[in-house]
Formats: C-alpha cells, structure tokens, sequence
C-alpha cells in the first residue's frame, strides 16, 4: 500500500499529492514535506549532486516507513526521493502521510523525514563558483532522532 | 574475499568505489586497521573514525560488529538526505 | 506575503502545493496540509456543510498566520477554506509553511492547524440518510492548543 | 441598538441568523439573561452556557466582557473547522 521511489528524473510533487491524497474517503488528513535545494546566499549554488547506496537505499527508506506505519494510525505513506544533479529551486524528495486523525499524519510525516536525514544513505554535494564540497550532517539533525526512541 | 565499498568523501579520499579483498581480520575495526596500514590514502581516509559509519550487506553496524559471514562492508561519512 | 483565501469553490491543493513552493529558491522545506471530507463507515455521508461568519473568518485566520510568522522562521504561509456543501473525498482546507528548515515548517502547519480547528469561526455539518447533524469539538482539538502556551 | 448573530445550532434553534435589539445589559452575561426571559426558544438555546461561544465585533471573547461600546455580537457553538 505504501510507496517508496528512488528516481533521478524531476517529479511533480503537485501531482504526486493529488494522486496520493485521490479518492481516500476513509482519511481526512495529508501531511506532506517537499525539500528543495537551496540556492544559498546569493544564489552560489550552481548544483547540488545527490550520491546514493543503490543497493541499501530502498530497503533502508522501506524499513523506516514500516516502522512509521507501525507506529502510527496511518492510511498510506509515500517515499519519493532523488539522486544524482539537481538544480536550485527543484524538488530533492517528498513524503506523505495520510491518517484519518491529523496528529498521526504530522507525527509520522517528522518521523520519516528524522529518518530519512540521517539513517538513508544519501549524501550531498554543493557544487558553487568556488568548487565543490560535502555538505556536512548536522548535530540537530541527530538529535532530532531521540525524541523518537 | 569481501567487498568493500566506499561512498561521499570516503570514495574520494580512497580513489575507487568499490574494491574486493582478502583479509583475516574478524571485526570492522580490525580490517579498518588493516586498510590504514596498506596505504597513506587509506590512512588519510580513515583518520577520525567517529566522522565514518558503517553498513554490514546495507544494514547500518560498527566498528565492533563480526564480518566472518559478511559479503559486503560499506564505508561511508553520516548520511545527508532529505 | 502570506495569503489567506475563504471560499466556496474547490480548489486543487496540488496545483497550490506546486505554486506556493515555485522559485523558492532561498527556502529548502515546504510543508503541506490538506484536510478531506471522510465519507464515514460504508459510505454513509451524502454531504457536509460548512457555515462561517463571514465578517470573522478572514481577520481570524490573518491573526493565527501572523502569530505563526511571528514565532517561526517561516518564509511564507498559506492558508485555504472552504464553506458550503462539500461532497465526500473533496478538500475542506490546505495549510502550506515554507522554511529554511522543516522543524520550523512541521511546527507552523500544526500550530495553524491546531488554531484553525478550534479558533477560526466554521462550523461543519454532517447530511447522511439519516438526517443532519452539527459536528461536535472534540475534547483533543481544545487540549492541542496547550502545548503552544 | 446591538446587533446579535447566531450560527450552527444556535441559529437553527432561536430561528434566526440576526436580529438589531435594544438593551440595557452591560455585559455579554446580562444580554444573555434578558434573552432567556424573552422566549422558550432562546432559554433553549442558551441552556448550557458551556457550549456556547460568543465574539465581540468579530473577537472572541467572554460572557463577563462589557458590551457598552460593542456594536456586533456573535453567539455559536465550539468552532468545527480544519
């Protein structure tokens, strides 16, 4: 029921809720997060690339979700991310949740994207006039993960 | 023989992706040594091991976990998705 | 720069989603959440019906945007509800936030989510076979607001 | 002159959506006992204060607030929107 995606072509995040949220009579609340590459102050960025494990991302993102849906009172999930370049001001990745109660579908769609930040194999790179260079984890981003446990 | 892959920096600093290799070392940490030994690039690489992770056949680990029956070791530095 | 919007017609939260997020390039997270009618245990509602005091709704929901802006770093918001009849599976209101960073985005949603729900001036009615009936607050709507106290 | 609206099940039950009154409650509270005396249908309706809302010139407010200077009063159940 569930869908997870790991694409490098662009997607209509748009259309993706739409799909998503289509024809669900039974829930009332879409929780959506779209992340987009910034371009930084004055726009610096030329591009942002996106490495991946290809062998460990789905199963990673899959494994996640699972313990979403099993955590909350969820109708559906959805997983869409990309990799490879991308240019400032497109879509990076989404999720979507859907829930009949809206605090399921909120708390399920920060605990998917805690998640997904620091425990699916993904790694950024800024590419700028300057050159290019790792964009580091934040401390924030692992201790969003402990209100979690 | 085992394969070890490397991704981000870590791919960069080692100079390939992937390489397969032959090793007696029982643990993660005991090959991680093994490979600072082999080269200055593999040292370099890896220097500050709290700055790398680890997946066992894509399943997140450490440095402390057995890799008798393992078929692929990942290197890489914290993941930045999302 | 934020927009508020109470109308009648339907609208395509997609379509919003993907207008409210365009050329943000200085902002990397958009956080959507779109509200549907539930068509209740097999199918039993024929229609809801929001009424609203017109002379309210606007100022009201200008003021939970501004106290949003104001304790969030949030580049935009927008809000969208409906009033009149709505038929199973449509969309009763969107709530969209945009942000440098998604803790920001996530908790403005469900801060405008949660003041929406008890302090915006709509009152929503069920018509099911059995006849009308005005939905009730529920006790949880009241109680969420405490936590931005 | 005041105006009172009502809206959801107040409306339906006093069977109006808006009437002009002329009072001479100084508080919303006041207003309210001098409706309940009117009729059976605005006792009725304002039986159970608990469940009843009231806005001031489209701002919430209370049943102890001063009306002297208030032009518009709203009377409605708990809101139900989102």
């Amino acid at each position: 029921m569930t869908e997870v995606r790991v694409q490098e072509a662009p997607f209509d995040a748009g259309a993706e809720l739409n799909r998503f949220s289509a024809g669900r009579s039974d829930l009332g609340a879409v929780v959506s997060f779209t992340g987009l590459v910034r371009g930084g102050p004055d726009g610096a960025l030329i591009r942002m690339e996106i490495e991946h494990y290809p062998a460990m991302t789905g199963p990673a993102i899959e494994a996640i979700v699972s313990e979403a849906m099993q955590r909350w009172s969820l109708g559906d999930a959805l997983v869409i991310h990309r990799f490879g370049p991308l240019e400032p001001g497109t879509q990076i990745m989404m999720v979507a949740t859907a829930a009949r109660h809206r605090a399921d579908a909120f708390a399920a769609a920060e605990f998917l994207m805690d998640y997904l930040k620091s425990r699916a194999p993904f790694w950024k790179k800024e590419i700028t006039r300057e050159g290019a260079a790792w964009v580091e984890a934040r401390a924030e981003d692992e201790d969003a993960l402990s209100r979690w446990r | 023989m085992i394969d070890i892959v490397y991704f981000a920096w870590l791919r960069e600093r080692i100079g390939l992706p992937r390489e397969r290799i032959e090793t007696d070392a029982t643990t993660v940490g005991a090959l991680v040594e093994e490979l600072r030994g082999r080269e200055e690039r593999y040292a370099l690489a890896f220097s500050d091991l709290s700055a790398i992770r680890v997946a066992l056949d894509q399943e997140l680990s450490d440095f402390d976990a057995p890799i008798a029956t393992v078929r692929e070791i990942a290197f890489f530095p914290p993941m930045t998705g999302g």
